[in-house]
Parts: C-alpha cells; structure tokens; sequence
C-alpha cells in the first residue's frame, strides 16, 4: 500500500527531470499559472519569457553561456508553488527563479527559497510590505502606495478637480483592501483629499448598486479604488447606470490592457497608474510588434502585452545582468555560492534601463517609473509619465 | 435488572396505554400482564395495533396516556436507547439487519448494553485473535447452527437465515425481555421448526417473551397465554384455547382465518 | 436610498429565487441536492454570451443556451444521478460536484478566466423616478421570475402531471405503487430545473452585462441557502428565501460592510437550520416508521 | 529525496489528514461540508500561539487541534439535531462563518493574511500523515469504529440496541473537527502563511470528494481516494490546461461506475477469500 505513491510520484519525477539535465547552461526555473484562477492575466507571460531568453542567447548569452528556462505550473496555488519551487532548487539546479505570480503564492515560496537559498522574483504580486524579512525575495512591481501617490499627484499637476474623495475596495483580497483601507484615506490625507466615506464590497461581487448607491450619496469628485480588474469594470457599469459621474482612480491592480474595451462604454476618466504602457519608445512599440505576433501564432485571444508580460520580460533581462555582474558559470559544483552571487548582484542593480523605464532595487522592491494612463473614447491614453520618489 | 421482589413475577406490566395518530385512536386503554418466564402472543387482525405497541414498549412512540414497566421499573418516558438497560429487546417484522456489517459484527453491536463503557468502546479487539467477544458471538451462532454464515455480508442471506439472525441479535444484550415481530412470518416448515427449537431454547432460559404472530400453530406451541387486539383495543386474554370459544374474537378475526 | 437599496435588494433576491426554485424541485422531488445547478446556471450565461459574439440573435443566442442547459442535464440525470439509486445518499453529490468543475473548466478552455462583458441588448435599460433608478432587465427578470413560479406551482397543484409530482415527493415509494413511471419523470425535472437554473443565468448575465466561468458558485451556494431558509422542497419556501437572502445581502453591505455578508447569510441559514430545520415554509421531516 | 517528490507527498500528507477529518463523521452517516472552517481555527489557533506566545510547535498544533475538536463538540451538538442534507447545509454554513469571521480578525491579520514564523519541515508532516492514518487503523479495530457504521446504517436499531446514537455521532463530528485542527495547524507551519480566503467552501468539498470517491465503508477508502485525487492532476500535468476537465470527467464516469466508491467491503472479501481465515 505505501509503495504506491512514491513509486508512481518516482515516476513522474523521472519523467520530468531529465530536460533540466543540460550541463554548461545558465539555468532560470519560470513559475507559471497556466490553469487555475489567473489564466487570463498569466497565460501569456510565458511568450515574454522565451522573447527575452531568446534575445539573450542570439546576442551570446551571459558570458558565452546560454540562458535555459525550466517552466512548472503552479495554477496560481500556493501549494504547487512550493513543490515547483523545490523542484527549481533541489532537482533542477536553477541559479534564480522567475516568479511566483500572485501574492499568496509568495507569501508560501518567499520562506522556502530563504532556506534553499535561491532568489525568486515576482511579477504581478504587489501587496505591500512582502519582501520584508527576505534576503533572496524579489519584486519587479511597484508598491501599490507608491503607484497611487503618482497618479493622485498627476490629477492634481494636470489641475483636474479632486477635492473630495471615496474609497472603494474589495474586503476579502490582500492588495485590494490594503489599498481601500490604507493607501487611498493616507494619500488623500497627503494631497488635502477629504475623504467622505468608503463602501466595499466582497471579491467576487458582481451586483454593486449598494455600493454605487452609497457612492452616490456621498457625490465624491474622486473614487480610490482597490479591486481586481473585474471591480472596476462592474463599478463603472453600476456608475454609468446610476447616473453618477466621478473619476475613479487606482494602481496596478486594474491594469489591464483590455479594460477599456470590457467597460463597453463605461469607465471614461478612470484613471489608473501603471508600470508599462506600449507607446512609450520606441524598445515599447518593438516589444508590443513581436509580442502581438507571437501571441497571434499561438492562439491567443488577447495580443497586446500586459504589464506583467512587461515585466515577466525585464526580469529576464534583470537575472542576464546579475548573473553577468556576479561572473556566474553555472557549473553545480558552485551552486550554493553562486546562487547568492545572483542575489547579491540583483540587490546592487541600479538605474538599469529596460523596457519598463530605468529599474533599481530597494529592498527587494523595483523603483521604476509609473506611467498615468486615463481612459479615453475606450482608450488607454497616457495622462503623465512620473518616477515615484 | 433485579426487581423488587413483590413484583417479581411480573416481566412486563402495561397499564391504561393509548395512542393516537392524527386523532384517530391507534392504541385504546390497553391494560395487559406478561409473568417472568412465560411467553404472551399478541394476536389481532391487520391494523389492530400490535406492532404499535412494540413500538411504544422500545420507545420509538412517545405514549399519549398510560404507564410501561418492565422487570418493575416504569420506562413509559424513558429514552428508547435506554429501555434495553431495563430490560427489553425486540425483533424487527422487516428485519433490520446492519446492512453494510457482517453477521458477525451485526450481533457485536447487539453485546453493546452489556459493554458500554468508554473503555470497552475503545478496545482494539479486532487486533485479539479470537476475543471474548467474537467467541461469545459465534457460539449464540452455533446454538442456532447458523455459525457458517458468520463471515457473510447480511444483505446476501436467505430471508429465513437473516430472520433467526435478527433474532440471536436480540438476545445477546442480556435482557429477559424479548418482543418478537412476526418472527416466523416468511419462513418455511424447516426454518419455523428450528425458530420454535431456539424459542423453547430461550424459555428453557428463564427469559419472557411477547411475540406478534399471525401462525397460529406456532403460537399455540410456543405460548401460554394470548391478547388479542381489535382496532387497538383488548377484546379478550387468557389462553388460545379458550380465547378461540370467544364470540368477539371470532367474529373480529379467528373465526375467518380459521376457514380460510 | 433606503427605497434603493430595497429595489437592489429585490432585483437580487430575483436571481438568488430562481437557482432556489431549480434546487428544490430537485431536492423536494428526487431528494438530489443537484450541485451540477450553479454550472447549469453558468452554461446559461456563458452559452448565450457565446452566441451573442458568434452574431446569432439574442433570442437565438438565448434559446441555443436553454437547449444547451437541458442536454448537460440529462446527462447528468444519466450519469450523476441514476446510477446512484440505492446506494450511499452522499454518492451522487461527487458526481454532481464533477459535472461543475467539469464544466467551469470547459468554459475557462474556451473563454477564459477573465469575466466577460455581455453587451447590452438597449442603450440605456433603465427606469428612472426621481433618484430611484430601477433596471428593466432587472424588473423584466423579476416579472418573468414571478410568472415562472407561479406557472409552476399552478402546474404542480392543478396538472395531472403535476399532481404525480407531488406524489413522488411526498414518497417515492407510494407513487410507485401508485404506478408513476419514475424512469420518464426524473429526466423531465431535470430537464425543468436545468431551464430555471439556465434562465436565472441568462437573466444575470443581460442585467449584470456581465458573464464567467465561475459566475455560478457565489450565485448557487447563496440559492441552496435561499432554499433552506424558505423550506426545502417548497416552491413558495424558495421564493421567499431568495427575496430574503438578497435584502440581507444588500442590506448587510450597506449598513455595516462586505465583510460581514459571509456571516450574516450563512449566519442566518446556520440559525434557521438549528431553530426550523423545515425553514420559514415547510413541514418537519417525520420519523421513519418500523 | 528529490524536491519534487518532497512537494508532492507533503500535498498528499494533508490531503490525507483532510480526507481523515471527513471520513470520520461520514462513517457515522453525516456529510460534513464545513471541515475548511475546523482547518482555519486549528491553522489561527497554532500560528497565534507560535508566532504571539512563542509556544514550541508540537505543544501549539496539539493544543489547536483540541481547540478545533471543542469548538466542533460546542457547535456540533445543536447542529447535530439536524439531520441528512439538513446536516450537511448547516456543516456548510458553518464553514463560511468561520472563514468569515477570521476575514475580519485583524489580530491575526484579517484579509492580509497572517505568516508564521515557525517552520515544520517536511519529515514532521509525513510523520504526522502517518501518525493520523495509523491512527484511524487502530480505531478501525474497535468497537467505536463499528458503532459508526451501525449508526449510519441504520440509526433507529442502533438506538434501541441502546448505542447512543448523539453520543457516537457527536464523538465523530469532534474527532474529525481535531483531525481538520490538526492538519489545519500542521499547515500553517509547514506552509509559513495563512490567509482566510484559503479555507474556503472548496477546500471543504476536495476531502469529501476523496473520501466518497474511495469508499466510505472501509478505512482504507479515504486513503485511496486522497492519492488518487493529489497523483491525477501531477498525471495529467502534461495535458496543460485540459488537466482539471480531464479530471473532472474521470471523477463522472468512475462514480457512475462505481457509485459505493473505490474500496468495497465486498472487494475486501474477495481478496480476503484467498487468505487463511485467522481473525477468528
């Protein structure tokens, strides 16, 4: 009876390790959540991925040595993560890892890479304070309290009305609330916003007329949002039904390159800030072009890059120039020691410029800049490009 | 268990017991004695109330009138679960054997009352080849000759074979109280001559029995006595011979059963 | 906004009544608790979106989504709850369970993750008096809620069919004898609650303008709450649940906050199943005879 | 061992211990649809006395786990006065309350999560996994785990055979509230974080979905059920994203198959057959 399980997991493991076996490479693991709750905001990372490993390695690699990328599937499960990444560390012999994507799978993997001692490096999770306490935990996402003082701060540049606020968040998910409850009422405080109230409403909430009835009471000229990309567009609806006419502001939550065409008509003025957006440059526009053709080949009904495409995409770029500064060779013998090499040189990057804009490190935290794109005739149009100070 | 000794020759004592169901009267001032060590049949036609009164006797109906006592001590409001304690057990007429149990095992379950404490709940005594209580089992088995089955899943038995093991069930929670429910309706000649043998078995034994049953050759050569009940209340008592004489049994019910 | 919050209270409580509705014709008649319903529900809303965006009619979109809703039905009347008779009352709750993962995962396959925008069927589908603002899809979906219970229970009390129904809830046994096909029956009241469960699916996704492969959990778990709170197998029972389920949704969000919507509703479910285990509309379970 | 396999068999330890937590009060007939809400006070209760009270690990996941079980015995007793599907809604509704109240319970971080700073590794959860099924293995062999079927099989004979019917059910509703306890603060220090919306209605449902689909009359039946249910999808991993419909579909067809579940009592007899009988 017991022999079963590790006999057929044997198996598996078998079956799945022999690709990772590859000896003078320079070896990432790539978390990805292809199945699970966040398919459609991760499902196309993975062409980001293979975009810059291939760049990398058609220009010579790091140091003649070639980039290869593990992938597991983690279906956006704090569990799986942990498996994928102690099978990054003990079977794959990966130098760093690229990911996890959501921040509850962070806060499970973050503690096991400080004891195997492998630096991972988010690209979506931005609840606050989640790399603290880690020395090999990283993020290429801007704090959400940071992204929110640059758009408030750009409202107030471009001289458009915000005397008055509302906070709307959900209450059941991490960021959101973090942002309803204490970014939004501690950044109207710094920029002289009264703040009227706030109403929130559970995750998955599809009906927010209580929610709008309440908003309307108050008759805010602004609205701080907290919410998946899936709240904004239902409040803007519930806005539009109601006949109540307010900005709605936000971070990178509800950052979605689509989300203008999903409000269908809705949602004009939301204003959000962001950490890519594709007309910046002419690397942004290059980047957007490849990109939407691979997406095209491979099926994908969304072509045009998210921002964490974009930063799925610095990331590699970010792990080349570490492993170049920390002079690593990949050979397993120096495993353990270049691995810390690799935290070591990411901590010390500074001012890199990539396709996001110039990239630093603060505790485990990216400082890049923070676009403010406003909706527009059902279009995403840059408001102000800021760099958080 | 040990009743007081004035009332010592009396097993079961039922006194003034009605019921109704729906307002309609299912059980009417029912008043009736079965001695220690005899055996009382309740006989009636179809609907007079006879299964009724097991069920107030166990305890599954609540009584809207009248007293119960069993061995000398009133059960009337006594929890069903603790009736077995004072002294009465029965028989199912759909037998109710534990469907997903083995034989052996169903009748484990009847040793319950005389092992309930936490200790014996909690003995791993599957563990112990050939436990005092496995043994104590297969032997109320063996003097029933049924000992073959006692590895059989219950749902695949003979009816007549899973009736007598309902049966044996019933009497190793150790009460002298035994209420059996038609125990030898379906069963053939062969299996009605051995359930007779494991009833006289049980008599030999000093235990009381109140038997529903609608053979009449077998209540006579099991019982001393007979109630019979029409529309649920007692038309006459005493014994079958002499019940039989009874102008209102036969009219209610003797008399036609005895043509047909 | 007191008489607001009652009119949302009211449009929600709408598709909360027809998920209850659909769960107790399976529960009061089959003794089932169907949990394929929330994933019916969802095809509802997922299939019409489907067929809005392949071009077709709304009306046609609607109707290929009803057939749709009624085919997985009976295939789950065939798989999840007929091979079950007889054995473990737990059993057909498994397959049931598959028959929503399973379908919540063919959608995510075809459409996504992402919630979906329904497109309006009019420009601006709403009443308005003084500051109330009221949704006629959302009136029209209460309206034609009520016009289906009422059909139904008139159906059940005055129809031959009907009355056999009736029948089979009361004891399956009895309607047996009594010569109810059973075989012919249970495929048509599947096929009857996977039309409530799709229409109420339906009707979400035209007055919410918007449609997911997980729309039909929160929706389904709140509509087999509403159906206890009314009285299990009472089509009344559900009416009442569901309307009362969504006004303390509505009005716990607005008094005190989102948070506290979770223990209110299941609160309020935990206390009426320890106090009225039969619920607002129902009669107590009797005790089995021997 | 290789870190795959690590990951693998720690995910199947706690679904064991899950399907363990389940089985128990569905052995006794009840359909426990809340054991996610045991979880979360055994995973709060654990954390808070590691991570507030500086409690050594063992001394909190045994304390929690007797905290779950009370709290199961309190709240089980008026809610098993339900009965059948009324159980399992008023189990359900429970469950939700319980995730819902720790959602709001800022002193363990409410919505934010709560980390735990203690670690167990994991050898201590294949040991605790084995521990458990050991465990309900030496339950089996009593004359408790017999009263469990009886009861479920048939509640009123057992009642007047004098088994206390409450007495067993409640017994077994608070056991498998421990064992959820148990495995709930097991996880939140093996896995160094704990947030609410973790323990949600389908961490409740998985469980029972071993449990029924391994068979409820044997002990063995839950085991089974909960290695298939964590080896399948590892399986089907290569089928991307088609891998939880493929699931889905296999979890149809095998219960319409095999509606009493994987582990028969009648399967145990046929292989039971070729051996001596020595139990006798």
């Amino acid at each position: 009876m017991n022999k079963l399980p590790i006999f057929s997991a044997a198996i598996l493991v078998g079956a799945l390790s022999t690709q990772a076996a590859g000896a003078q490479e320079l070896i990432l693991g790539y978390m990805m959540a292809k199945s699970g709750p966040y398919v459609s905001l991760a499902n196309t990372i993975e062409i980001a991925v293979d975009l810059a490993v291939e760049e990398i390695n058609n220009k010579g690699g790091v140091g003649g040595r070639k980039i290869k990328v593990v992938k597991f599937d983690t279906a956006g499960d704090p569990k799986q993560a942990t498996t994928a990444l102690r099978r990054f560390a003990t079977d794959d012999a990966v130098l760093g890892v690229i990911g996890p994507f959501s921040s509850s799978e962070v806060r499970t993997t973050f503690p096991v890479g400080e004891r195997e001692g492998v630096a991972q490096m988010s690209m979506a999770s931005s609840a606050p304070g989640l790399t603290k306490g880690f020395t090999y935990g990283y993020r290429n996402t801007t704090d959400e309290g940071l992204v929110i003082d640059q758009v408030i701060a750009a409202l107030k540049a471009k001289g458009l009305p915000a005397a008055s606020g509302v906070a709307a968040y959900a209450t059941d998910d991490v960021v959101s609330k973090s942002i309803g409850a204490t970014v939004v009422p501690a950044m109207f405080k710094k920029h002289a916003i009264s703040l009227k109230g706030s109403v929130d409403f559970q995750y998955a909430a599809f009906d927010l007329s209580p929610q709008v009835a309440q908003i309307k009471q108050f008759a805010p000229d602004i609205v701080g949002l907290g919410s998946p990309p899936e709240g904004a567009v239902n409040l803007a609806k519930e806005l539009k039904r109601q006949n109540v006419s307010t900005r709605v502001i936000g971070g990178t939550t509800i950052s979605d390159p689509e989300l203008p065409k999903r409000m269908a008509g809705a949602g004009d003025n939301l204003t959000i800030g962001t950490t890519f957006f594709p007309d910046v440059n002419d690397r942004t526009k290059a980047f957007t072009a490849e990109f939407a053709k691979r997406a095209k080949a491979a099926g994908f009904e969304r072509t045009d890059p998210n921002q964490f495409d974009a930063s799925v995409y610095d990331i590699v770029y970010l792990y080349a120039e570490a492993m170049k500064n920390g002079s690593v060779t990949g050979e397993k013998a120096k495993l353990a020691a270049e691995r810390t090499a690799v935290r070591d040189a990411l901590a010390k990057i500074k001012n890199l410029p990539l396709l996001e804009g110039s990239i630093s490190f603060t505790d485990g935290d990216a400082v890049k800049p923070v676009y403010v794109l406003e909706v527009k005739g059902g279009k995403w149009t840059l408001l102000d490009t800021r760099m958080p100070n | 268990m040990t009743a007081k000794s004035a009332q010592r020759s009396v097993a079961l004592s039922i006194t003034g017991l009605s019921k109704s169901f729906a307002g309609v009267r299912a059980i009417d001032n029912l008043s009736f004695e079965v001695p220690e060590g005899r055996a009382v049949a309740l006989i009636g036609p179809n609907g007079a109330g006879k299964t009724t009164v097991f069920n107030m006797v166990s305890g599954v109906y609540p009584v809207d009138c009248g007293t119960i006592a069993v061995n000398g001590v009133d059960v009337t409001h006594m929890p069903s679960r603790k009736r077995i304690a004072a002294g009465v057990a029965r028989s199912f007429q759909n037998i109710r054997l534990m469907a997903h149990l083995s034989v052996l095992d169903n009748l484990l379950v009847g040793q319950h009352r005389r092992n309930a404490s936490i200790a014996a709940m909690l003995t791993p005594y599957r563990l112990v080849p050939s436990h005092r209580w496995k043994r104590e089992a297969l032997q109320a088995l063996a003097e029933s000759g049924l000992e073959a089955y006692a590895k059989e899943n219950v749902g695949a038995l003979p009816y007549g074979v899973r009736k007598r093991i309902d049966l044996v069930r019933a009497t190793l929670a150790g009460a002298n109280v035994l209420m059996l429910d038609e125990p030898a309706a379906g069963l053939n000649p062969t299996e009605t001559n051995a359930l007779r043998g494991d009833l006289q078995a049980l008599k030999a034994r000093g235990l009381t029995l109140l038997v529903v049953e609608h053979d009449m050759h077998f209540v006579d050569s099991v019982c001393e006595n007979v109630v019979v009940l029409n529309f649920g209340q007692k038309i006459a008592e005493g014994p079958l011979s002499t019940v039989r004489q009874d102008r209102l049994v036969r009219e209610a019910y003797l008399g036609v059963e005895e043509e047909a | 906004m007191v008489s607001q919050q009652i009119v949302n209270g009211l449009m929600l409580g709408s598709i909360y009544m027809l998920v209850a509705v659909a769960f107790t014709l399976a529960i009061g008649v089959l003794n089932f608790l169907n949990f394929s319903i929330p994933g019916l529900f969802m095809v509802g809303g997922m299939a019409a979106y489907g067929g809005v965006k392949l071009g077709l009619h709304w009306s046609l979109a609607f109707a290929g989504a009803l057939a749709l809703a009624a085919l997985i039905s009976l295939a789950v009347e065939r798989l999840a709850y007929r091979p079950m008779q007889g054995g473990d009352p737990e059993a057909p709750l498994v397959s049931s369970l598959g028959f929503l993962v399973l379908l919540e995962n063919l959608m995510l396959i075809r459409y996504g993750s992402d919630q979906q925008a329904f497109p309006p069927l009019l420009a601006d589908m709403n009443l308005r008096i003084g500051d109330l603002v009221i949704g006629m899809a959302q009136l029209a979906s209460l309206a034609l809620s009520i016009a289906l219970v009422v059909w139904l229970s008139w159906f059940l009390s005055a129809t031959n069919s009907g009355r056999r129904i009736r029948t089979v809830a009361e004891s399956g046994e009895t309607a047996v004898l009594l010569g109810v096909n059973m075989s012919s029956l249970a495929p048509r009241l599947f096929v009857g609650s996977a039309m409530l469960a799709a229409t109420a699916g339906i009707l979400f996704a035209v007055n919410y303008q918007q449609v997911s492969p997980f729309m039909g959990e929160g929706v389904g778990f709140k509509g087999v709450a509403a159906m206890i709170v009314g009285g299990m197998g009472s089509i009344w029972g559900a009416v009442l649940g569901g309307l009362l389920i969504g006004m303390i949704e509505v009005l716990s969000i607005s008094v005190i906050g989102a948070n506290v919507v979770n223990i209110t509703v299941y609160g309020l479910l935990l206390l009426i199943l320890i106090l009225r285990p039969q619920g607002l509309i129902g009669r107590p379970p009797s005790r089995e005879k021997l | 061992m290789s870190g795959y396999l690590t990951g693998v068999l720690v995910t199947l330890s706690f679904n064991i211990i899950a399907a363990y937590a389940v089985y128990l009060p569905i052995a006794a007939g009840q359909l426990n649809l809340g054991i996610a809400g045991f979880m979360a006070i055994g995973a709060y209760a654990a954390a808070f006395l590691t991570n507030e009270m500086s409690w050594p690990i063992w001394a909190a996941v045994l304390v929690s786990a007797g905290l779950a079980g009370s709290v199961g015995l309190m709240i089980g007793l008026p809610v098993l006065r339900t009965h059948g599907i009324y159980l399992a809604m008023a189990t359900f509704a429970l469950g939700q309350v319980i995730s819902a109240v720790f959602l709001n319970l800022e002193v363990v971080g409410g919505a934010a999560g709560y980390p735990v700073a203690a670690y167990a590794p994991p050898n201590i959860v294949f040991a605790a996994a084995a521990g458990v099924v050991g465990f309900m293995l030496l339950l089996s062999t009593t004359r408790f785990a017999l009263y469990l079927t009886a009861v479920k099989s048939d509640p009123t004979v057992a009642d007047l055979l004098g088994v206390s019917v409450r007495g067993i059910q409640a017994a077994a509703f608070t056991l498998g509230a421990m064992v959820a306890g148990f495995g709930g603060a097991l996880y939140a220090h093996h896995y160094s974080f704990i947030e609410a919306q973790h323990f949600n209605v389908m961490l409740s449902v998985f469980p029972v979905l071993y449990v029924l689909f391994g068979g409820t009359q044997t002990v063995l039946g839950p085991l089974v059920g909960a290695l298939f249910f964590t080896l399948a999808p590892e399986w089907l991993r290569a089928s991307a994203e088609w891998r939880y419909a493929l699931f889905a579909l296999f979890i149809i067809l095998f219960m319409a198959a095999r509606p009493q579940g994987l582990v028969t009592m009648s399967l145990f007899r046929l292989f039971g057959r070729r051996k001596p009988q020595v139990t006798t």
